[in-house]
């Protein structure tokens, strides 16, 4: 148990500090949303990847730093930025998906093409997985590819398709093979989003913003080398690039963040001249969730040590999505709890509006809900806990139920 | 002993929410709920002809003279359709106010109005409800100033009441001069919130002499109450509406609601809402006919089908799935109704506070 | 809404407090555990019988007071001896299972032979129902009957035999039907727990104490004719028995009374010079508890109005035992919590010795674990839930497992 | 950055929970547990043997002067197979006690024969822990007298160690004229609680000068620390049973594991509990290394690890349907491990109390 930074780490937090107090004034403000990177952002990006702040594991030859993978040194320069409050350059499906599984499994020549304007914020993805028929059941995915002359020809259509509105390309899971079982009926194809044929409208969802959209594509032509590994191995490539996501989605210092937003509202607030803290029943939910943040904190060291060691983590990892996602609903609600009358005037037009504090803290209510739904409901994630992480058996196969499609 | 609603509670409910589905089904809903007023013009009218808001209002000023019970009954209507209609207060705790408090002149002056549909009373409260926010009031001779923020049904009001700290409470015109209401959208879009600053504004003191904070309180008791059974029959909503997809939807091959994972999230939703609507009952007949039992299970009331609405609206919503997050199925309009309602007049904190004090557990 | 009473009740109100004034003294003391009742109890149990204050509605017939149904007299009755704190009558497995049982299918010989003795408590009987190997699924039971000369031939084991030690009668749960598919293959006998070939072993559980027992059957010779209903039709009649059990565990009186005594505790015991129910986390979780009681407290009123216009309450009933039962844990829960460390010791040698506040709370909070699980777990108990009380579907049937036996 | 047990922790954990299975199977367990003093001579030796008395006794008094963290990583040995043997008082707490407070003479005089498992020193609270039941003590020059309750380690103590509410800390002979030790049975029969009456009986301060009440409190948070380790092993062994029992158990013609009633209750455990491991490093490394959070992650572990062991304690039972309420696979014993390690040195709420003020949220 050592929890002091190695000299090679403690070296690299002293030349991030020199970093941001340098370069800081340059960087575009944090936050963004839901529109392309503008060029203050594209040249910051372009010198956090110079200086391996960005995109560091990336091999030279495609455009990245070059270093080798050391899970520490990404917490380092996270942390370093968050503490700053400066950007920490992009974070899209194409850097934190895409790229990683052209890495694994994409041909050189893909690599070369995506991988360098890709991470400097020049081509922006959308993903294209989920379908309003299919939810949480991906391999279910009905959208058709056909081969004919050279190209696949697409028809059907995808949800949650966050940037979709804007990205330049999408990676797509779609059925190639209808005739195989379900799971190995699937290719993983990228194509660019002005192909003719694709139309996109936006999805509002609970939090009365647009965040998502809904794609629709009719006879969209795309060649047929476009495709990422063989015809059929589409839902190995996708799991490749949903292992990303899930490491994504269960990050245990956005926890830290929110417990310290929380607590510092607590103590400023006041509701007939008292503290909100000194309020028995908040102050003990406030204490009861801060002891889980600690846990979640914890465990978030002990998945770092593993993956520094290239361990792993199994059941650790496997419960980190749906442990998370769970604790962040129940910090945002006792936010809009002690926000009480007073938070509840919301108005969501646009992303571009900063909201106050109270649509803030409501705006992360709503969307937490979403967060426990995507990627893998509850159900779900509680299914691959209980058969990856504990070895518990699989539901029996059922009768008059086709196992390959449906 | 018969526990249960009477026949015509029941079907006065139903009335309610057949004519609420007709009228307001999901893209009337949406057209309605916009502008966030929490009123519609066309919608009141309707419901003044089926006597909504003259529930309360004795016979004699042209109402049905009916309780608290009723007008729960009522609500779990409101609540169960989203219905962008003032209620709680507007309809229930400003007459009860009158009831309680006012002078016959006043009664008169004002409860005709009230169920004429013509009267529209937006309801704020100085303390007492343990809100957020400024909520300060003080009357000189009749003339009143202050700041009170988290008034309710003020979204399109005729007069404004307000409720002081020492038991008393007053009414204004919204219209007056030295009045100032600014409506706010709430999350739920069905329902405003309002901040009200007075300067000096001509103000009637309801009642001729104090009648002590209790008449009061049970006003604000009243309307915990009917909060709590709009809150039941918008969670009835998310349940049976999570049902219903749980046995349409199909996925992995399977109808969901055959999974145990989605069918004992039903079981538990149903577990924890179905004794809530008894619970709804007795409060509010406790109200009517129980004095000794009314403010303590009012707090409850209000505390604990707060906690259980906000459980049964995020599992209903996880049950559908994706389609839950988003807009299309407009089951965020519910599931934000009981959030609106789970902390106005106070959130399960504040009630269970009033809780422990009304019985000499802690002082207040 | 009328809680009042009617003129009807407020008179059996009246004649039972004249009752109790006059002969609560020779009441014997309320409690009494794993023994037979003993003479006092014997002769306090017909006088109430002869009052109609037990086995009030069994018909003149067979030895009751032959009433007509009314659910509220059965309420007002109940409550009158609990707020007196008098002994109400022995409530024992005959008397509530299956003498209802009998009356609804018995031949009018079992009625005539059995019914009588076992309401005035001449007659104690247990319940041979579960099974190690069953648990929940009862109708997996594999205990055999085997029809031979005019008697059963009974071999097999039952587990949760509670007064089996002392019982004079038990009604059995057994398979005759060895080929028939699962649930039509049993039948349901009535036997002497003296005929040869029965051994009783006494169960301990994590209380401490034996409350239960095991019950082996070796060439046990039961005669044809103590069959109730026909050969295969077993599974209907314990179905008959455990509507009664379903009934007697979702008791919202226990609830409330519970509640008494523990908020009672919290307002009398201090730490360090300060009342428990000062503490103000315990204090609100004490306020939790009593909302959730309020609301079963509520819907057991409309409970006994269903019954009382004989509507089937459907759902409402059906969520009871789960509710009420968990409900019951987080009761005792808080008890122990607010004892600490001074409730630790603890000494349950039997059942004859009467523990001090601190044990009676473990011993209710082991317990309540226990009738979580009994009469169904909470698994059993939301598939009922949904299935009857929702009409969500059933599971699929699985492939490759037998629908009959198993 | 390294964040995990050495290999060595791992190891002794690795070797005391292969002894204890072997020495302490079911019925050795009901044997050595059925006295209640929490003390079996044969396993006492043997665990001395392996070095457990001395884990934090320094070298030079036979020790192996080892930290709080190696201490977490054996009570979490100790608690996955229910230990008859005491730990957390009379070898964590007491050696802590000396070293923190005691003079060199003191450490000198104690430290070996802890060490070499010949003193056993129950330890007491007066005030401090919030718990219930009498907690006075007084001293008048060396003599101690008063009453104390709920005392830990001292069904078979050789000597006492007595916490006062002013910092200071007494050490006594069991056997002393005056001093009277009632060891109880508890709900957990590995453990038990014992009165402690004292009257006018020799004692021995720790130390020639008040150290101040942190001193005393760091000793407590390392029982509580050491008290949460046992609760995440306990709570591991029953997960890990409950697990294995729904990979067996078949029901409905199907092996229980495969509904996911019964998975998502696994997997329910397994995410309450996985995070509490690496909690309870954090927090024992914290006693040892960051003195800043050791207090603050004394309180929280203690408290959020009580809570999930509940949980995972229920639910585990529950998966074991009626075979985990009977006494015939022994799952009790660790249920009630857990529930005594949850009220010893203050429950959750007393826990949180105490994170409250050192964050300065309320006054002591």
């Amino acid at each position: 148990m050592d929890l002091r930074l190695s000299e090679k780490h403690s070296a690299l937090q002293a030349d991030l500090q020199a970093f941001i107090t340098r370069y800081a004034a340059e960087a575009p403000k944090a936050g963004g949303g839901r529109k392309r990177p503008d060029a203050r952002t594209l040249d910051w990006q372009k010198r956090l990847v110079e200086h391996g702040y960005a995109a560091r594991t990336v091999p030279r030859a495609y455009g990245g730093f070059g270093a080798e993978l050391d899970v520490v040194e990404l917490a380092v320069i996270a942390d370093a930025f968050v503490q700053a409050g400066v950007h920490p350059g992009l974070s899209n499906q194409g850097i934190s998906m895409l790229v990683p599984t052209l890495l694994e499994v994409g041909t050189e020549a893909q690599r070369q093409e995506w991988i360098g304007p890709t991470i400097r914020g020049d081509v922006i993805w959308c993903q294209g997985y989920s379908e309003p028929g299919a939810g949480s059941d991906l391999a279910a995915a009905q959208t058709r590819a056909e081969l004919k002359d050279g190209h696949f020809i697409v028809n059907g259509q995808k949800i949650w398709t966050s940037s979709a509105h804007y990205a330049d390309m999408m990676f797509l899971l779609c059925r190639t093979e209808p005739d195989r079982p379900k799971h190995q009926g699937l290719s993983y194809l990228i194509l660019s989003m002005k192909t003719p044929g694709i139309e996109v409208r936006p999805l509002r969802t609970m939090t009365g913003r647009a965040e998502f959209n809904e794609t629709f594509f009719t006879d969209v032509k795309v060649p047929a080398e476009n495709i990422v590994m063989g015809r059929g191995q589409g839902w190995h490539v996708a799991n490749i690039t949903l292992k990303h996501e899930r490491l994504m989605l269960g990050d245990s210092n956005r926890l830290t963040q929110r417990l310290h937003k929380l607590t510092e509202m607590l103590q400023r607030l006041e509701v007939g001249g008292e503290k909100l803290i000194a309020i028995p029943s908040l102050r003990d939910r406030l204490l009861q969730l801060q002891g889980e943040v600690f846990a979640w904190r914890a465990h978030g060291l002990r998945l770092l040590t593993d993956q520094s060691r290239g361990v792993d983590s199994g059941l650790r990892r496997l419960i980190t999505k749906y442990g998370a996602t769970m604790l962040c609903f129940r910090l945002s609600s006792l936010a809009v709890d002690a926000l009480g009358t007073a938070g509840l005037p919301y108005e969501v037009e646009s992303e571009t509006v900063e909201g106050d504090e109270a649509t803030t803290w409501h705006v992360d209510h709503f969307y937490d809900i979403g967060l426990i739904i995507g990627g893998g409901s509850s159900n779900i994630q509680k299914n691959i806990i209980g058969e990856r992480g504990l070895d518990l058996p699989r539901e029996p196969k059922m009768i008059g139920v086709a196992a390959g499609r449906n | 002993m018969e526990f249960d609603l009477s026949e015509d509670q029941r079907l006065f409910g139903e009335s309610l929410s057949g004519f609420l589905q007709d009228r307001q089904p999901l893209e009337a809903l949406r057209r309605m709920a916009e502008p966030g007023s929490g009123f519609d013009a066309g919608l009141w009218d309707g419901l003044t002809e089926l006597g909504l808001h003259g529930l309360l209002v004795p016979e004699q000023f042209g109402g049905a003279g009916l309780g608290v019970l009723d007008a729960a009954a009522a609500a779990e209507a409101l609540g169960g359709t989203a219905a962008v209609v003032p209620f709680a207060a507007s309809t229930v705790m400003a007459t009860l106010a009158l009831l309680r408090l006012g002078s016959p002149a006043q009664q008169a002056a004002y409860l005709p109005g009230i169920a004429a549909g013509e009267i529209r009373i937006g309801v704020g409260f100085a303390g007492r409800t343990g809100q957020t926010g400024p909520a300060e009031a003080r009357l000189d001779g009749t003339r009143l100033s202050g700041r009170i923020s988290g008034a309710l049904d003020a979204g399109a009001p005729t007069h404004l009441l307000v409720c002081l700290p020492d038991g008393r409470a007053v009414l204004t015109g919204a219209a007056e001069a030295g009045v100032s209401v600014s409506s706010h959208r709430t999350i739920d879009r069905t329902r405003p919130v309002a901040d009200l600053v007075f300067d000096g504004a001509a103000a009637e003191i309801l009642g001729s002499s104090n009648r002590g904070p209790a008449a009061l309180a049970s006003v604000l008791d009243a309307g915990r109450v009917v909060l709590a059974a709009d809150t039941v029959g918008a969670a009835q909503t998310m349940l049976d509406r999570a049902v219903a997809y749980a046995k349409e939807r199909a996925q992995f091959g399977r109808v969901i609601g055959s999974f145990q994972g989605v069918k004992h999230a039903c079981a538990d939703m149903a577990t924890m809402l179905e004794p809530c609507r008894a619970m709804v009952w007795y409060a509010a007949h406790a109200q009517d006919s129980i004095p000794a039992e009314a403010r303590l299970w009012a707090c409850q009331v209000k505390a604990h089908v707060g906690d259980v609405g906000r459980e049964v609206a995020r599992i209903s919503t996880e049950v559908h799935g994706g389609m839950g997050f988003t807009d299309l199925l407009g089951l965020h309009y519910w599931f934000k109704r009981i959030a609106f309602n789970r902390q106005a007049l106070g959130g399960p904190e504040r009630c269970r506070h009033d809780a422990a004090v009304e019985q000499g557990w802690i002082v207040a």
